[in-house]
């Protein structure tokens, strides 16, 4: 591949809501030390979230702080506690019991599902044309010329040419490789929803650019709605239109990327830029804020979960869970501080 | 806390798994212990004798194989083994007390005192990798390789014999009656010698060698090389950095060990005339001895579920992370 | 210039001996200056970290120092070469002159002995003479320097988070007040917040304590930031060193520039990111020429042919690319 | 240390038996008892009288009873009591304790061994007598031999056949002093109604193996014993040539190939007849019981001599069995069999096979069968050594399903015990049915099962040697066992520091330790000076 | 592995076993049970090993009796490791009571103790052939294979590639046979290499104690006629000695195989790039000396 100049995103935002999650729940159920008491992580907690067609959603917050979670919720990876996803609309539940492969698989075709690391997510003792010819075939995507398909998908992930890498193992790939032959698999489904959960983070900065940059071409050629996990706010702002910003298993902050980047509502979105590291920056010199550690997440502080860490913690914080205030433009925050009355 | 409870309901399981399989199987033997004493006797006891022992031995009375499951149960609650046939009348219980203090004693010690030196050996072996020391391994292999009743017998035609040191057989002399005097203690001593010694040669190499392969791991672990980056003396570094990691997954391995201490080692005791379990169960399956062959094999499964418990006790206090606060 | 403390001079680290071996660092040369953070930056597989170990001597199996020297200047005005002095003396001036924090705090700590004997046993190993006590309340002093209660003292690795973790390893490499730090990656496994909280104790704690830091991440923006000069290595090779704001501003070498331009900001302007094409060469079968010239959007024919050396240009910078007069071939 | 070489001086015989570690349990009734298996109980606990096995015919010499007479058809023992006998601890043994003996063993099925019915007993001043349902001929010595123990110790025990015994009381001149597992050591005691012993102390060791014993005996460290040493010179006498002895007399009781008289073509005398002739018992003798063990039997009537000598009818006195492979296959082929180049064929043409089964293990049985196979193989037999485990093989021989198997008869004091257990009807059990005792060939001859009856209940001798003389000839005529060797009381022993012992020019007693005749043998023995 | 030296003795060995036990009996000089006259002969010529009590030719007994040890060697292999494949593999795939029972299963035959089991129901079989010794024998050792398969199923479950492979929809037989099998034939081979040498020492074990079937030949049998000869007390030192020689390199062919698979499945065992003069050493990361000609001659080759 050729270095690619990235344009900024801007423009159209399209409106098509292809994937949608309302309110979802995962509690992870925990043994708890002798005690009858049924204990849970409550990993994540009422999240609702849109992707969009042909827009790329990011999902940023730091580690634990159930991005992964959301991700394999969506996936259907994981059954939910509670709440509802509906792809076009059309609620899907996977049940258990007869049936579920079947459903499971025809949910699959639409929705894919990238890991973080791609040296853990190849099988390494399976060719590429073994990961592939599975993906496709599986979908029913096999097309007549298995070998003009496999060319295909590997040419979109501007791994050229196939041959060179069809009949190679996983370790010897470079990282970057991996992720694209991860990204191919994913497409072998033809699906309309990417989750990507950190496609980026295990591999080298200098070659993250180019697994963004595919994406980003893949939502545009193909339209595909992604959704972008990480923990790299910064990079959330120049890939992702939309932002939203977890906590603690919830959703703090959300809106389009720029907005949220720049004008960060919730005290934790503006800890989290604060603390991304900026050449620009001065000198060594902040105000002293968001000490602390994240909370645990058995016994999630009342109210709202950053409030222990919250340099403008009020009474409010400490008892009632904030709901999400709107600030317009979709941009919205749940925290005390927008409150109508409050100012 | 609740680990333990989890496991101790495990044992309890398995406990109640190994007494039912211990009933059955002997049950599912054919011929019965007065065909076995007959035969064993080859002519030197009539054929008259056969009724009359079975009437020794309860034997005559018929009785549904599920009332006798539930009566040996009931049996074992309240302790009682049965009487061995063997031995008749004396208790399991009775020929089981003779016994066991010999395997514990000789087989107990030289597992530890091989694991002991298995694992010092394997330390240093592992902690001094690429030198002569590596040259060791093959050895140890080979030697562990040959079956210890095989080098038993050779011990005792090579090492015994009249004038030598080496008893052949036996666990004290003849004509010694067990106190604790230092005669009595001397004279076991010397006749745990060469039974220990065979089981020792053959049960070292593979202490060695689990032993050298975690320290080899475990040696290019980080916090080892930390430890060397702060400039600790090499034999902290070694003890308790490096040796004190390894140690713990052969903590399992010393505890199954233990557990086999009494079953294991049978053949030892068999070449060696030795007078413990594993001498008692061999006589115990040739005499069709079920209440002895149940009560050895009992206290067999009972003491590997010991050994596991006390290995779990350990690993707890070992690895501070299974520990769990709250 | 400041007082020099560490040099490294034409340093060779091998992985294996004989044939079959790959030099993972090649001919680097090196200075560290009192007080001053060096930050050593540099894409996975560069060679960052074994530099760092390599000239400490730590490099674990099968690493091998093939040839240099690393030549450390005691308090006392005389120079030992790392290299060369006896084993015991080796372990004598590690850590109370030259400590090292390690990439992963999880691994870098027994998790079988708490933080307190760990702490404890540094201490004991170069000051026998104290008494226990004294240990004991300089293990409680450090650990309140980077910030952890002192009742944490007993704790066992597994109940620290990551963070304490990694505040207990920075803790422990003050314990001798060592005039160099060594740290690789120390945030890395962190999440922003809580490495920026730990930097900045680290910032803080070096202005009270004047020590000099090697610090190693391939994190540039976040070097930029905190470290005074910046030394930048591909392949194995240091091909550039410079102040880390002239760095910043005006990259000489187009894999410093490339490295600068895959790093999206937060702030101000968006930027216009190239990242770098290609993927870093196999050090079994490197490129003749530059290493970097397959990669180099700006190479030319000489690029292909010899190997740049790095040199000094006039405002004491240094790089080693062809495209600058400077490099000597 | 040796302990064998003190014995002298210290006046210590030192006793051995492969059998292993023991609990303590004295109980002399029990077979299971330490005291049974090393032989201790005989000298714990006298005889009425002792019978001499070696030589059947000589007159049980006078124990505990002066005299015994058999009521005219062996339906009534008469004895008369010694006078003087104490018990170790003091009390002295009347009748009244031999009367007890004899009750015990009626009321008590499983402590009668030897299933003597045992009817009325009486006693009044130093007489006994003792009724008896049926004719005791064959029995006289199961009943003589019987010890005797007291009353005032024995009526204390609610359950004798559950009793461990752990202080006997005896009127043997030894008592208990220590019991181990390992050892147990006898002391000879202050009084005795005989010369006390020279032995002052006996100790006897349970080593746990043939091996073990071996090797004891080898170095010393046991002086008399009863094992199975294959090739003994090497590994036994040649150790010390002057002093390690060993006698194994023959006594009325035999081993021997069984036929299953009821599978073809074996059911055939002339094949069984023909298959005795080629037997080498030759190599049976040297190289399956290493010369020495069970002695080579080589009448034509099985009857082990000189032993059994005085019984032989006159016809077959001088008519030994040698290998005759000429004459067995003139016979098979007058009989109507016939010979297809190396094979022999029966009567219907087909191959004459047979299967030798034998229990794993038993190395002397498997070398004979071993041996007689290649035996069979000279006469166009194919037959197979079938190896089984001892319960498999105890099973086949119970329900009948084999071919030939080696085993043996019970032994007696006449050779009715053979001869009953061989061919006796009464013991018939139809193939496949199991609980046999003897018999194990499954023949069946009326003429045989009367010849036994007869003799068993005779009240006259004449009549039981005109039975005995028809069960040889039917014998001879219907061959249902190969009989290959005799049982034997056997032992090794040392005369390093005892002489004294029985020996092929002194027949006094079967040189068993675990024989009743021990006690004899120990009263005889006299240091070596 | 092919440059494995450990491994490849180990193999090498293993296959002249193999070969022994495939044309052993026929290569045998004399046929193993038939008597001869030359009673106990120490080695010579004409019979190499020497002649037992009975005069047979021990070359000839241990040659046929490798076939036996072999085969029940490979045979309770076989068994026991598809036993703890199947029980470990499942115990570990399946999450739940299912596998929780499983994995009690194998805990509770962990703990009864094997040889002394195996000397029980051996005893109690009405046959013992090599066959039956081979299935006791397999049925009752699979249990540490199963635990140790368990555990690593637990973990490659975890593993990024089996969720990916979920996420794409692939089916849970699929998963189990394609993607995570694979990844266990390391130690599904260890398991197995380790389940020969207990088999093998276990079925000599039994033969030697008379409890199995004595009349084929195997080097326990040997063994158990030595014995019951009491061969050593007659100084047949030849009647001993072969057959124990050979279950030792038995063994430590097997062990070797084992060392190598070890090495294969942690690198860190792995003891390449040595040479000499260099010892590789944590924490003291060796300096090559600069002596120009030997560095010189480390450059070039
Ligand atoms: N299977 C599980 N069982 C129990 N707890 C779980 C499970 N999976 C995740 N969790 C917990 O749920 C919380 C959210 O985890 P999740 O992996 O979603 O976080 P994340 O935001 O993806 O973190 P990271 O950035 O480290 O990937 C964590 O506290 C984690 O420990
Ligand atoms: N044990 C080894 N054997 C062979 N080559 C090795 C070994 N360890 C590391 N290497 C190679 O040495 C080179 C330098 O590795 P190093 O760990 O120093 O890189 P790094 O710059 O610290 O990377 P990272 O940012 O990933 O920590 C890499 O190319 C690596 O492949
Ligand atoms: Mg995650
Ligand atoms: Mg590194
Ligand atoms: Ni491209």
């Amino acid at each position: 591949m050729t270095a690619e100049v990235a344009p900024a995103v801007s423009g159209t935002v399209s409106t098509e809501i292809v994937l949608e999650a309302d309110g979802l729940t995962k509690h992870f159920p925990v043994r708890a030390a002798l005690s009858r008491e049924k204990k849970a992580v409550r990993a994540v907690e009422n999240v609702s979230l849109r992707l969009r067609r042909g827009s790329v959603t990011a999902l940023v917050g730091e580690s634990g702080s159930g991005k992964s979670t959301v991700a394999r919720l969506l996936a259907q990876l994981y059954p939910l506690t509670s709440g509802e996803i509906r792809l076009h609309g059309e609620p899907v539940a996977v049940q258990r019991g007869w049936g579920r492969g079947r459903r499971f698989r025809a949910y699959c075709r639409r929705v894919q599902m990238i890991f973080q690391d791609p040296f853990a997510s190849l099988n390494p003792v399976h060719t590429i044309r073994y990961h592939l010819t599975r993906a496709l075939s599986i979908h029913g995507n096999r097309g007549d010329d298995l070998e003009k398909s496999l060319a295909d998908l590997l040419s979109r992930v501007h791994l050229t040419p196939a041959d060179r890498y069809l009949d190679r193992y996983p370790h010897e790939l470079s990282g970057g490789q991996r992720q694209r032959v991860a990204i191919a698999r994913a497409l072998a489904a033809s699906p309309e929803v990417l989750l990507a959960d950190e496609p980026v983070s295990m591999l080298d900065v200098s070659i993250r650019l180019g697994v963004l940059n595919l994406l980003r071409d893949l939502k545009e050629r193909l339209h595909l709605s992604i959704l972008y996990i990480t923990h790299d706010i910064a990079s959330a702002r120049y890939f992702a239109d939309e932002t939203v910003v977890m906590y603690a298993g919830q959703v703090v902050e959300g809106g389009d990327s720029e907005t949220v980047t720049q004008r960060p509502a919730h005290p934790y979105t503006q800890l989290l830029i604060e603390s991304a590291p900026d050449p620009d920056r001065p000198a060594v010199e902040e105000k002293d804020g968001g000490a602390g550690e994240p909370p645990s997440l058995i016994d999630p502080p009342a109210g709202c979960r950053f409030h222990p860490r919250c340099p403008f913690a009020m009474d409010v914080c400490r008892t009632e869970l904030p709901p999400r205030f709107e600030l317009g433009d979709g941009h919205f925050a749940a925290c005390w501080l927008y409150r109508e009355d409050a100012s | 806390m609740s680990y333990l409870l989890k496991r101790f309901g495990f044992y309890l399981l398995t406990a109640w798994a190994a007494v039912t399989i211990n009933f059955f199987v002997p049950r599912m033997i054919p011929g019965d212990p007065v065909q076995a004493l007959i035969t064993k006797q080859r002519g030197q006891m009539t054929s008259e004798s056969v009724r009359s022992l079975y009437v020794l031995f309860g034997l005559d009375k018929d009785e549904s194989l599920a009332s006798q499951y539930f009566s040996y149960l009931g049996q074992l609650l309240r302790g009682d083994l049965g009487l061995s046939f063997t031995f008749f009348p004396t208790p399991v219980a009775e020929v089981i007390g003779d016994g066991l203090p010999w395997t514990v004693g000789l087989v107990g010690i030289t597992t530890v005192i091989g694991f002991l030196l298995g694992t010092a050996a394997g330390a240093v072996v592992g902690w001094r990798r690429g030198t002569w020391a590596d040259s060791l391994i093959p050895v140890t292999t080979f030697v562990s390789s040959i079956p210890y009743f095989w080098l038993g017998l050779v011990a005792i035609a090579l090492l015994t014999g009249p004038g030598s040191f080496f008893p052949a057989s036996g666990a004290y002399a003849i004509g010694l009656v067990p106190n604790w005097d230092w005669q009595f203690i001397g004279s076991t001593v010397q006749h745990a010698l060469l039974p220990a010694f065979t089981i020792l040669v053959s049960s070292v190499s593979g202490w060695i060698l689990s032993m050298r392969n975690m320290m080899v791991t475990v040696s290019s672990d980080d916090y080892v090389t930390v430890a060397h980056a702060k400039g600790l003396p090499e034999r902290r570094v070694m003890l308790a950095y490096a040796a004190r990691n390894a140690l713990l997954p052969n903590v399992s391995g010393f505890a199954l060990a233990l557990g086999f201490i009494v079953g294991g080692t049978l053949l030892v005791e068999i070449v060696f005339s030795y007078p413990g379990l594993g001498l008692q169960l061999f006589q115990a399956v040739g005499a069709k001895d079920y209440p002895l062959l149940q009560g050895i094999f009992l206290i067999i499964t009972l003491s590997v579920l010991l050994a596991n418990l006390l290995a779990d006790v350990a690993y707890l206090a070992l690895d501070p992370r299974t520990r769990r606060e709250g | 210039m400041k007082e020099r403390i560490l040099e490294v001079r034409g340093l060779n680290v091998d992985y294996g001996a004989g044939p079959g071996s790959v030099r993972a660092v090649r001919d680097v040369d090196l200075t560290l200056h009192r007080g001053e953070v060096l930050g050593l930056a540099g894409e996975s597989g560069s060679g960052k970290s074994t530099l760092a170990y390599g000239m400490t001597r730590l490099l674990p199996p099968p690493g091998v120092v093939a040839s240099g020297e690393v030549l450390y200047h005691l308090q006392d005005g005389t120079t030992v070469d790392l290299l060369r002095i006896r084993d015991a003396e080796l372990r004598r001036l590690r850590w109370s002159e030259i400590a090292i924090v390690f990439q992963g705090a999880i691994n870098s700590l027994n998790p079988v002995q708490r933080i307190s004997t760990q702490l404890v046993d540094v201490i004991k190993a170069h000051s026998p003479k104290t008494s226990p006590r004294a240990r004991q309340d300089r293990a409680r002093e450090l650990l309140e320097l980077v910030g952890i209660a002192a009742d944490r003292l007993h704790s066992y690795p597994h109940q620290l988070s990551g963070g304490m973790r990694q505040r207990v390893m920075i803790a422990m490499a003050l314990a001798l007040d060592p005039r160099v730090v060594v740290m690789d990656e120390p945030t890395t496994a962190l999440d922003v917040v809580v490495q920026r909280q730990i930097l900045r104790t680290l910032v803080d704690l070096r202005e009270r304590l004047g020590f000099s830091v090697v610090f190693i991440t391939h994190d540039l923006s976040l070097l930029v930031e905190f470290s005074d000069r910046i030394a930048i290595m591909y392949a194995g090779q240091v091909v550039e060193e410079a102040a880390s704001a002239d760095l910043y501003r005006s990259p000489l070498h187009p894999y410093s520039d490339g490295l600068l331009r895959s790093f999206p900001a937060l702030k101000g302007e968006k930027r216009e990111l190239t990242g770098i094409p290609g993927s870093p060469p196999d050090l079994r079968s490197m490129p003749a020429g530059c290493a970097f010239h397959p990669r180099c959007p700006r190479a030319l024919d000489v690029c292909g042919d010899r190997v740049p050396l790095l040199g000094q240009s006039r405002d004491g910078r240094s790089v080693a690319c062809w495209l600058h007069p400077v490099a000597v071939g | 240390t040796n302990p064998g070489s003190a014995g002298n001086s210290a006046g210590v015989l030192n006793v051995g038996m492969p059998n292993g570690p023991q609990t303590e349990n004295n109980n002399p009734f029990l077979n299971s008892s330490a005291s049974s298996s090393l032989g201790y109980r005989r000298l714990l606990f006298e005889p009425l009288a002792m019978v001499n096995e070696v030589k059947v015919t000589d007159e049980p010499k006078p124990w505990l009873a002066t005299k015994f007479t058999w009521s005219e058809n062996f339906h009534k023992l008469s004895l008369t009591i010694r006078d003087g006998v104490t018990w170790s601890d003091g009390k002295p043994l009347t009748a009244e304790d031999v009367a007890y003996t004899f009750e015990l063993l009626k009321n008590n099925p499983g402590l009668n061994i030897e299933g003597v019915p045992y009817q009325d007993i009486s006693f009044s001043g130093n007489e006994v007598t003792v009724g008896f349902p049926k004719s005791q001929y064959v029995n006289q010595k199961k009943i003589l031999e019987q010890f005797v123990v007291p009353k005032h110790q024995w009526s204390t025990f609610s359950n004798p056949s559950t009793e461990t015994l752990k202080n006997p009381v005896g009127s043997g001149p030894y008592t208990l002093k220590s019991f181990t597992p390992q050892a147990v050591t006898l002391s000879v005691r202050d009084q005795y109604w005989q010369e006390l012993p020279k032995v002052k102390e006996l100790r006897y060791t349970s080593y746990s193996d043939n091996n073990a014993q071996t090797n004891a005996l080898a170095t010393g460290a046991a002086e008399w014993s009863f094992t199975f040493i294959p090739n003994y010179q090497a590994a036994y006498t040649s150790k010390d040539p002057q002093n390690h002895k060993l006698w194994f007399p023959p006594v009325l009781g035999v081993h021997g190939l069984w036929f299953n008289t009821k599978t073809k073509p074996w059911d055939d005398p002339a094949l069984r007849r023909a298959a005795n002739m080629v037997v080498n018992r030759d190599d049976i003798f040297m190289q399956g019981e290493a010369g020495y063990f069970y002695p080579k039997v080589d009448n034509i009537t099985g009857i082990p001599t000189p032993a059994g000598d005085a019984f032989i009818a006159p016809e077959f006195k001088d008519k030994k069995v040698t290998v005759d492979v000429e004459g067995a296959k003139k016979a098979l082929t007058e009989a109507g069999y016939s010979f297809d180049g190396d094979k022999l064929k029966g009567k219907d043409g087909q191959p004459v096979t047979i299967e030798l089964t034998v229990p794993t293990g038993w190395s002397d049985y498997v070398t004979d069968l071993e041996i007689i196979k290649d035996n069979f193989a000279k006469i166009g037999i194919a037959a197979t050594v079938n190896l089984q485990n001892a319960d498999s093989w105890t099973k086949a021989l119970d329900t009948g399903d084999f071919g030939a198997a080696m085993h043996w008869t019970n032994n007696g004091l006449t050779l009715y015990d053979i001869y009953q257990s061989i061919m006796d009807g009464a013991l018939y059990k139809p193939i496949g049915e199991a609980g046999v005792n003897g018999n194990y060939g499954r023949y069946e001859n009326p003429a045989a099962t009367k010849a036994l009856d007869e003799f068993a209940n005779a009240a006259d001798e004449s009549v039981r040697t005109a039975a005995l003389q028809e069960l040889q000839r039917i014998f001879v005529q219907d061959m249902p066992v190969i009989i290959t060797s005799a049982a034997n009381g056997g032992g090794q022993y040392s005369t390093k520091n005892w002489v004294g012992w029985p020996s092929e020019q002194d027949q006094y007693a079967p040189v068993q330790p675990t024989l009743e005749n021990a006690l004899d043998i120990v009263l005889k023995l006299r240091p070596a000076s | 592995m092919r440059t494995n030296p450990k491994a490849l003795t180990g193999l090498v060995a293993l296959g002249f076993f193999a070969l022994m036990a495939v044309v052993g009996p026929w290569l045998a000089p004399f046929d193993p049970s038939e008597r001869s006259s030359a009673l106990l002969q120490p080695p010579s010529a004409e019979h190499w090993f020497g002649t037992t009590h009975l005069g047979q030719d021990i070359f000839s007994q241990v040659l046929a009796g490798t076939r036996s040890v072999v085969l029940v060697g490979a045979i309770a292999g076989v068994v026991a490791t598809v036993l703890s494949v199947l029980v470990g593999v499942t115990a570990g795939y399946l999450s739940g009571s299912a596998g929780e029972g499983l994995s009690a299963l194998s805990n509770v035959f962990l703990v009864i103790p094997a040889l002394p089991l195996i000397v029980i129901i051996t005893s109690s079989l009405p046959e013992t052939s090599n066959l039956t010794i081979a299935l006791v024998i397999g049925l009752t050792s699979w249990a540490w294979n199963a635990r140790v398969l368990r555990a690593q199923t637990l973990s490659l479950r975890r593993r990024d590639y089996v969720e990916a492979a979920r996420a794409n929809g692939e089916s849970a037989w699929r998963i189990i046979l394609f993607e995570i099998m694979p990844n266990l034939t390391a130690v599904i081979a260890s398991g197995f290499v380790g389940t020969v040498l207990f088999a093998v020492v276990s079925e000599i074990t039994l033969a030697f104690i008379g409890v199995s079937d004595a009349g084929g030949w195997n080097w326990g049998t040997v063994l158990y006629w030595a014995q019951s000869q009491q061969a050593l007390a007659q100084g047949a030192w030849w009647w001993f000695v072969p057959a124990g020689l050979a279950i030792a390199l038995l063994g430590t062919a097997l062990s070797l195989v084992n060392f190598g698979i070890d090495e294969y499945v942690n690198p860190r065992l792995r003891n390449r790039f040595s040479m000499p003069g260099v010892r590789m050493r944590v924490g003291f990361t060796p300096v090559l000396p600069q002596d120009p000609k030997l560095a010189q001659k480390l450059e070039t080759s």
